[in-house]
């Protein structure tokens, strides 16, 4: 049975770390709605359009090409040239934060104070512009993402824990890296929303649109703020999901991972994102391993995820450390 | 005189009847606060029961146990001489006790008059089935209680209003329509949390003359919180006064009016009129 | 004028993979009409539509094109091929799904508008064992097989062969659901490491096979014991891994690369007077090919139907004789420019699916590029055969026809 | 209780100028009809009117916080310190140092008292001591709000939140308020107070209040200049002195006939109501 | 003026509540039932019926079931794909099982299955409110998926998973298999969608719809003054589930007639729907209509112009038809956040007042 054992926590170990890699994607969600009451659907996709880009701008990628040689006859596709991955990372970032400008100029002045279904519509119909406008910016081939992340098996892990139980634990190193840099967003996420006037502001405007602009908060400046906040974590995310698989088009669907997670941590919560990714990660992985794939045909994964989180919900309506839902009249 | 237990005639020929609702010895805690300790009242039937004291002394706490919304942690809660058990805040309504609220609830989606129907939801009682039919029974049923929704449109003098969206309206407005909305109901116990806050003296008489119509012709039972002595003092019956959660005073408006905790808690000056 | 619908996928999740099979469907016509004038001296015009891998948006294509003569639908997608089997048949127009769709559409007793030669997915099962035989020397007895699935139709295909063949063989088989679309796969590979399988089959799809591939460098399981049905081995599904993915095994039926003296004239006749589908990258990876193929398989057929009627512009019905009495043989294909392209096989009435002729491909990645390890082999059609007859009888039975050629 | 102030001398400049202003809500409901006025610098405006009259769309327009509500200043314009301010946004006007205290509240529910208040000085930028003497400020003007400091808003009671809210305005240091309702489920005293408060920070520190009110009694005390609005026109405007004198005023906003004030219980009969339009 | 109200007085309360109180709109309207019963039937072949009528018909229940559910009693669900699967799936046991009986049967039976279900998946909304309980139908959504892929039963043990409509008739004429006629199929649906409407209107303007929208607006203030809100979220989620179910029924049985559950009933389609109605209109069942016609219009729209006029590559097409299809939806909603059926209403307001301003 020790072996038994052993697997077992094995399993529990690449949980944690497939839950800090859902974690990323709930974060970028968490920031948006904490900040204006907005649930925006659009967060999956947008860690595709950054992936799409820093991919394009590393490769050095004809922008558009596809649609450019349609039309004017011409055949482009490449710079030929090759940009570093830090300075892509850079520019990828200066991107987001155009497309966070442009979604607040465009979009969200013109909607607020509305409720929030109506912003969520509002992402949704972000999200179609913006898959439109990755695929026919940098095409919908599958691109690799190489941006100088250590991947495969940890050695170390695997010695020590097989010198210690007789069995190499497998910790993956991507996954490794994810977790120290979500600690790091996570941490400073905190500090941002918890100390800083910004982030007191920007849980006012989540409360009530009117009255942050009765006392002088700047929608604009936070939702821009936000917004290129969320485009970074999309970044974050896009590159670690995209070394996992390669970016393409079924990163956006990586967001349907992020929900439970949000559901079960708080909507409103950073810590929140992460222990609820824990839990998640922990709890599907063990239930898939202990009861799924034995007795029920595996494959549990997705549904379980969610059940689990709508049990806790059942008994935390607004989730583990999420703001208490104020019922008065 | 106040104190024959099957009522009294007031001074202006209205009659007043026994105790209907009493609160024994409630509190109510939320965490640290205490928002009622310990008070008891009654309320007599067909009178208007007024409560008074200062912002956060724990009125609409009050209301909200009256209507089951909150669960004193003691003291009980006696309804029609039998002691009322836990119940669920629709079912206090299903026994005809209707309120209005001080942050105006109303239900913004919907047009003024929907929601003086929704007033009468506890009046209707067609199954699903009928009512995806519609003729016949359900349409009937609909026609009757429309009927009294007009009526209380036509009292309020909202008629012109009537298929507006609420959310369209004024504070102003919207306190009236909740009114109607509670009105609707035919309550025995009506239930006003500062039904005046917001309007000027013209529109406050007009709401006074509401309530007192109602309390009138329905011998509806009203519990009313305002801060407005004129009307406090010019419309109950009797009234409640609280402070910190405590009860300070009980007594007709005049016995309240001169009690010297009342003063010093609340009205900071004796009242000149 | 032949009309060739082309149901692409160039947008959605698998757009990847419906980008180059698309390209290499087009180009390979517009071979035809630059170089010879189409078909028999027929023009051809090829309708695209989009789909988007969507089912509905497979119904809109189908209803869209039908009125315009359409020959042969190539469906390109399980979803849509179902769709097509009983309204094709009723319309009288052929559907030609080529390694994928219902396997039992074999039977052309029961399915007589639809074909799948040359090879289908038990097929594809059959010959993976087989191959593992040859490589452990003829016994699989006591060794364990992984079978690592998209939890859909299409991943449960095989289930039913491979638990035919492990009794016949003796080899223990596990099942490895992954649910849609497989971006996660820790616990699938986790146990595949706990359990030490001799070799892992994969029927994915989409990014799962991207994420199986990295999970199993990730995990150091010896690639050349990890194989996938021709559905998980294209280029995009190894390359993300990069050096890690040296040695994966596909299934294929067709041959990869770009040596074959028809890609000259590809270059020369449609490349070259910039007519490509696509921006001209994809010629010579293994869906390009496959689309190269799949068009080749309709223009032999359109010949064959030619032939048969003695007319030029043929029609659907006479589309579907051309294709029941279609015969490739490897003269055929030297013909073509594409010699030793593909398995010889031929078609008749009660068998619309080929001889399930399967080779293995291996993934090398330094020269990033895929090679045939083995010849085309023949499944075992002991086991196949009773099954698809089982399958199609079902069907008959379901659907009122009665069988018979 | 006699403390009407004079009324500010005809050179004091102009602060905030509304001119013939037309409001329209969702494109086709018409609010305001031209409503013209004008504040004054350091001066005590209210603006009077029954129920709908268009005292709130008045404030919401000057503040610039219709655009949130699709209501549209259609015709006509507005003056800050003779500058247009027609299509500045509401955080601009703040600081410019307009600050609205919005009707109905508006507290931020999750955010506690004192985080309430502190986002009221989000425009600041004068350091952490001024805005934390401030605060202090904040909590003697309203005691009950020291005590309830650490409470989420969301959880106080009604008068607990219009302290809030008054007091989140003060935070900002504006030159101008527009106070909408400052009275409205307030305690006797506490009205008492908070116009005491309104008249001190007008005094001491030169702040020009513009306040809608019902309860005009109190705010025709306390103000110096006041327009009667209904139905989205200025029917009536005069040095608050005046108005307290009118008779119509008396009758209808003060509620006091020539028999003097009379019982809510008397007024028997239903009356029309008095109009100055139709 | 184009469009007159005034004039049109009711004189008794029933007549006021009417559906279409404005004769003209009573007009419009019959004329719409007219021309969609008695002369589409005769115009349309294959390609009308099954790329835009049939979809548009079914997403068209499917929406307003959901309507009830989200714009009616404000409990967000995302689990529509996987009710419409139980729709689907119930309808094919039955159609299996029972041969003999009529596909009106069949249909209306799905709905109450999926009713059943509904319900029990409902129950949580009692605790759990807004985007929460959004996320916590997904529950039911990928729960449902993998069981009907996972338990052989329910596909009858075919060797695919895949589930296919046998030929069934309805009074005699084929309305399901390859053998069907265009109209038969049509009318079939059409027959469905208005009963949907009626009694989703019905249901709407009575008492039922009352609670529904007391709760969506404010749910402890409805309950204070007397709903039950468990009754009310319950009947909500039933009857909601009762169309979408039958719009499962029917898009698997009438529409696609072959369906692979994880693919056509995967949690792509609990989007659509609830785009369909947001975009439409939340709380009105034009708005269901009118979004459902717009997500199945318009990209067939668009690629006819785009491919079939403007000849571009079908993939730029499909690229463009998003950017467009999200940018609209965006300018849409700030034009009107209420959706295309606010947009109509406002659109009316004005015209009553044409040709003032306002
Ligand atoms: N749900 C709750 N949670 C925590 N504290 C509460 C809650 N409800 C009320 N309180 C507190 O209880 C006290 C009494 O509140 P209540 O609303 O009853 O006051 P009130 O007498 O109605 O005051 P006002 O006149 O200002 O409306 C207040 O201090 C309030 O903050
Ligand atoms: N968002 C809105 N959409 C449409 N109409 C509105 C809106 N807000 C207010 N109105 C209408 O504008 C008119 C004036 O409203 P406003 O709120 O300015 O009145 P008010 O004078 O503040 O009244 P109260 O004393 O009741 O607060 C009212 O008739 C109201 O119905
Ligand atoms: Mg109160
Ligand atoms: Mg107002």
């Amino acid at each position: 049975m020790p072996e038994q054992l052993a697997f077992a926590l094995e399993v529990t170990a690449n949980g944690l770390m497939a839950g800090v890699l859902y974690a990323l994607v709930a974060l970028g969600f968490v920031l948006i709605y904490k900040a204006s009451g907005i649930f925006n659907y659009a967060q999956g996709v947008m860690a595709l359009f950054a992936a799409l880009t820093l991919a394009g701008i590393i490769d050095g990628q004809v922008p558009f090409s596809h649609l450019i040689n349609a039309v004017l006859g011409t055949d482009v596709h490449h710079f030929g040239w090759h940009v570093p991955a830090f300075l892509a990372i850079l520019l990828t970032m200066v991107v987001m934060i155009a497309l966070a400008y442009a979604v607040q100029r465009l979009v969200f002045r013109h909607l607020v104070g509305q409720e929030p279904i109506i912003l969520f519509m509002a992402t949704i119909g972000l999200a179609y512009f913006l898959e439109g406008v990755g695929d026919l910016m940098w095409g919908s081939d599958i691109k690799s993402m190489d941006v100088g992340l250590p991947q495969g098996i940890n050695a170390w892990i695997d010695e020590t824990t097989f010198e210690a139980f007789g069995y190499g634990f497998f910790i993956d190193n991507l996954d490794i890296v994810a977790s120290i840099i979500a600690a790091l967003l996570v941490i400073g996420l905190v500090m941002f929303a918890q100390y800083t006037k910004q982030g007191r502001a920007m849980r006012a405007v989540a409360d009530d649109h009117q009255a942050a602009l009765s006392v002088g908060v700047s929608l604009n400046f936070i939702w821009i703020l936000v917004w290129s906040l969320a485009g970074f974590v999309a970044l974050v995310a896009g590159i670690m999901w995209g070394t996992k698989s390669g970016v393409q088009f079924s990163l956006s669907l990586i967001a349907l991972k992020a929900l439970p997670v949000l559901m079960l941590g708080g909507f409103t919560s950073i810590p929140g994102a992460i222990v609820g990714g824990l839990i998640i990660g922990v709890g599907e992985k063990l239930f898939e391993f202990l009861i799924g794939a034995p007795f029920l045909g595996g494959a549990t994964e997705n549904w379980f995820a969610y059940m689990l989180a709508l049990i806790f919900l059942v008994f935390r309506p607004q989730g583990l450390f999420g703001e208490k839902i104020i019922e008065r009249v | 005189m106040k104190d024959q237990a099957d009522g009294y005639v007031t001074a202006d020929g209205r009659q007043i009847g026994p105790v209907v609702m009493e609160m024994k010895n409630i509190t109510l805690r939320f965490g640290g606060v205490e928002a009622i300790k310990d008070i008891s009242l009654d309320i007599r039937e067909g009178e208007i029961r007024a409560i008074i004291g200062p912002n956060g002394a724990g009125k609409s706490s009050m209301l909200n146990v009256i209507s089951g919304f909150y669960v004193p942690q003691d003291g009980e809660v006696w309804y029609k001489g039998s002691r009322r058990a836990a119940m669920k805040p629709f079912q206090v309504a299903q026994q005809g006790i209707a309120r209005t609220f001080q942050n105006i609830a109303l239900f913004e989606g919907m047009s003024v008059l929907d929601n003086v129907m929704t007033g009468r939801l506890t009046h209707m009682e067609t199954g699903l089935f009928w009512q995806s039919l519609w003729k016949g029974k359900a349409e009937r049923e609909e026609t009757a209680n429309r009927e009294v929704a007009e009526k209380i449109i036509d009292f309020l003098e909202i008629q012109a209003i009537r298929k507006t969206p609420v959310s369209r309206l004024s504070y102003g407005l919207k306190k009236r329509v909740e009114l109607a909305r509670a009105l609707a109901a035919e309550p025995s116990i009506l239930l006003l949390d500062e039904p005046m806050a917001g309007m000027n003296v013209e529109e406050k008489e007009d709401m006074s003359r509401f309530i007192l119509d109602v309390n009138d012709e329905f011998g509806t039972t009203i519990v009313l919180i305002e801060h407005d002595m004129g009307v406090v003092m010019d419309l109950s019956d009797r009234v409640v006064v609280m402070d910190y959660g405590k009860k300070i005073g009980d007594g007709t408006p005049h016995e309240v009016r001169n009690n010297q905790d009342v003063i010093d808690a609340y009205l900071g000056v004796a009242h000149d009129d | 004028e032949l009309v060739f619908p082309s149901l692409s996928y160039r947008t959605g999740p698998y757009a990847a993979n419906g980008i180059p099979f698309a390209d290499g469907y087009a180009d390979y016509f517009t071979l035809l009409n630059e170089r010879d004038g189409g078909i028999g001296g027929e023009p051809i015009r090829m309708i695209e539509c989009e789909t988007g891998y969507n089912t509905e948006k497979g119904v809109e294509c189908y209803e869209s094109t039908k009125g315009e003569g359409a020959l042969v639908y190539q469906p390109l997608s399980t979803g849509i091929t179902y769709q097509l089997i009983p309204k094709a048949t009723a319309d009288g127009i052929p559907v030609h799904s080529m390694g994928y769709g219902r396997t039992s559409a074999k039977d052309g007793s029961v399915f007589k508008n639809i074909f799948n030669y040359p090879a289908n997915y038990w097929d594809g099962a059959s010959v993976a064992v087989k191959h593992l035989l040859d490589v452990n020397s003829g016994s699989l007895e006591g060794k364990k097989i992984a079978l690592v699935y998209h939890n859909s139709a299409y991943g449960k295909e095989p289930i039913r062969t491979l638990e035919e063949l492990s009794k016949k063989h003796g080899f223990e088989l596990s099942l490895l659901p992954v649910d849609h679309p497989g971006q996660e796969q820790k616990s699938q590979w986790l146990q595949i490491r706990r359990e030490k399988p001799d070799n892992v089959i994969m029927y994915g799809w989409g990014v799962m096979n991207q994420v199986a591939i990295q999970e199993a460098a990730n995990i150091r399981y010896p690639m050349d014991q990890f194989m996938g049905i021709w559905w998980s081995g294209s280029e995009n599904d190894v390359r993300p891994a990069g050096e890690k993915a040296n040695g994966y095994k596909a299934l294929t039926f067709h041959n990869v690369g770009d040596d074959f003296p028809v890609f000259d004239d590809i270059q020369k006749y449609v490349v070259g007077t910039g007519k490509a589908a696509g921006a001209g990258d994809q010629i010579g990876t293994a869906l390009y090919n496959r689309g190269l193929y799949a068009a080749m398989l309709a223009a032999e057929a359109a010949k064959t139907a030619q032939g048969i009627h003695n007319t030029k512009a043929i029609t659907p019905a006479q589309m579907r004789d051309g294709m029941e009495a279609l015969e490739i043989t490897e003269a055929k294909m030297t013909d073509l420019g594409l010699p030793g392209f593909g398995p010889e096989f031929s078609v008749s009435c009660e068998n619309h699916g080929g001889n399930g002729l399967v080779a293995v491909s291996q993934w090398d990645a330094a020269a990033d590029s895929w090679s045939l390890i083995t010849g085309y082999e023949q499944s075992d059609q002991d086991v196949l055969t009773p099954l698809i007859a089982e399958d199609a009888s079902a069907f008959a039975a379901e659907s009122g026809i009665t069988p018979g050629c | 209780m006699l403390d009407a102030t004079p009324t500010p001398d005809a050179q004091v400049e102009t602060l905030l100028e509304v001119n013939n202003i037309e409001v329209i809500y969702n494109s086709v409901i018409l609010v305001l009809k031209g409503v013209s006025l004008k504040v004054p610098k350091g001066g005590i405006t209210a603006l009077l009117g029954g129920n709908g009259a268009g005292k709130t769309t008045t404030l919401k327009a000057v503040s610039n916080l219709l655009h949130s509500e699709r209501g549209e200043v259609t015709k006509g314009s507005i003056k800050y310190r003779n500058e247009p301010v027609h299509s500045s946004d509401p955080a601009e006007m703040v600081k410019r140092g307009v600050v609205q205290v919005m009707e109905g509240r508006h507290c931020f529910e999750h955010l506690t008292i004192e985080e309430n208040l502190l986002t009221g000085a989000y425009t600041r930028s004068d350091g952490k001591a001024a805005i934390a003497r401030d605060l202090e400020m904040v909590y003697d003007y309203f005691p009950r709000l020291r005590e309830r400091r650490k409470s989420q808003a969301g959880y106080t009671s009604g008068g607990e939140q219009q302290m809030c809210a008054i007091g989140r305005a003060l935070m900002s240091r504006p030159e101008t308020i527009l106070l909408d309702e400052p009275s409205m489920g307030l305690a006797p005293q506490l009205v008492e107070q908070i116009f005491e408060i309104v008249k001190s920070v007008n005094e001491n520190e030169g702040v020009t209040f513009l306040l809608a009110e019902q309860n005009t009694n109190v705010a025709l005390r306390f103000a110096h200049y006041g327009y009667i609005l209904e139905s989205g026109r200025v029917v009536m405007d005069g040095p608050a002195a005046d108005l307290r004198e009118n008779q119509d005023v008396k009758e209808f906003y003060l509620g006091m006939s020539d028999e003097g004030r009379k019982s809510f219980r008397d007024v028997r009969s239903y009356r029309r109501r008095k109009r100055w339009l139709s | 003026m184009l469009y007159r109200e005034s004039g049109d007085f009711s004189s008794s309360y029933a007549e006021d509540s009417q559906t279409f109180p404005i004769k003209f709109d009573r007009y419009r309207y019959y004329f719409v039932m007219f021309i969609a019963i008695a002369v589409i039937p005769f115009l349309i072949n294959d390609y009308w019926v099954n790329s835009l009528f049939l979809p548009f018909l079914i997403y068209a229940i499917a929406a307003i079931g959901l309507n009830i559910l989200v714009g009616y009693c404000g409990q967000v669900s995302l689990g529509t794909g996987g009710f419409m699967a139980v729709g689907a799936y119930a309808c094919y046991k039955l159609m299996t099982s029972f041969p003999d009986v009529s596909m009106l049967v069949h249909v209306l039976l799905s709905g109450l299955v999926t009713a059943a279900v509904g319900v029990l998946f409902g129950l949580p909304s009692l605790r759990i409110k807004g985007f929460y309980l959004a996320v916590a139908t997904l529950a039911a959504q990928f729960f449902l998926v993998w069981l009907f892929n996972r338990v052989p039963w329910f596909y009858n043990y075919s060797a695919s998973g895949q589930i296919s409509a046998p030929e069934r008739t309805f009074f005699g004429i084929n309305i399901t298999g390859a053998n069907t006629q265009a109209w038969a199929t049509y009318l079939f649906c059409l027959m469905f969608v208005i009963f949907s409407a009626y009694v989703a209107r019905n249901l709407t303007r009575g008492s039922v719809g009352r609670k529904w929208m007391a709760i969506r607006d404010m749910d402890i203030a409805a309950e204070i003054i007397g709903v039950n809100p468990l009754r009310a979220k319950l009947t909500a989620f039933a009857i909601s589930s009762f169309f979408i179910g039958i719009s499962g029924a029917l898009f698997f049985a009438i529409y696609l007639g072959a369906v692979e559950v994880g693919e056509v009933f995967g949690i792509q389609k609990s989007f659509l729907v609830l785009f369909m109605i947001i975009i439409g209109g939340l709380g009105s069942i034009f708005g269901s209509f009118a979004g459902a016609a717009f997500l199945v219009l318009l990209p067939v729209v668009l690629k006819i112009v785009g491919v079939d006029w403007l000849g571009w590559p079908t993939d730029i097409v499909a690229h463009l038809q998003l950017v467009i299809v999200g940018g609209l939806i965006i300018v849409f909603l700030i034009a009107e956040p209420h959706g295309l059926a606010q947009l109509w209403r406002v659109a009316k307001e004005k015209l009553r007042l044409w040709p003032f301003p306002h």
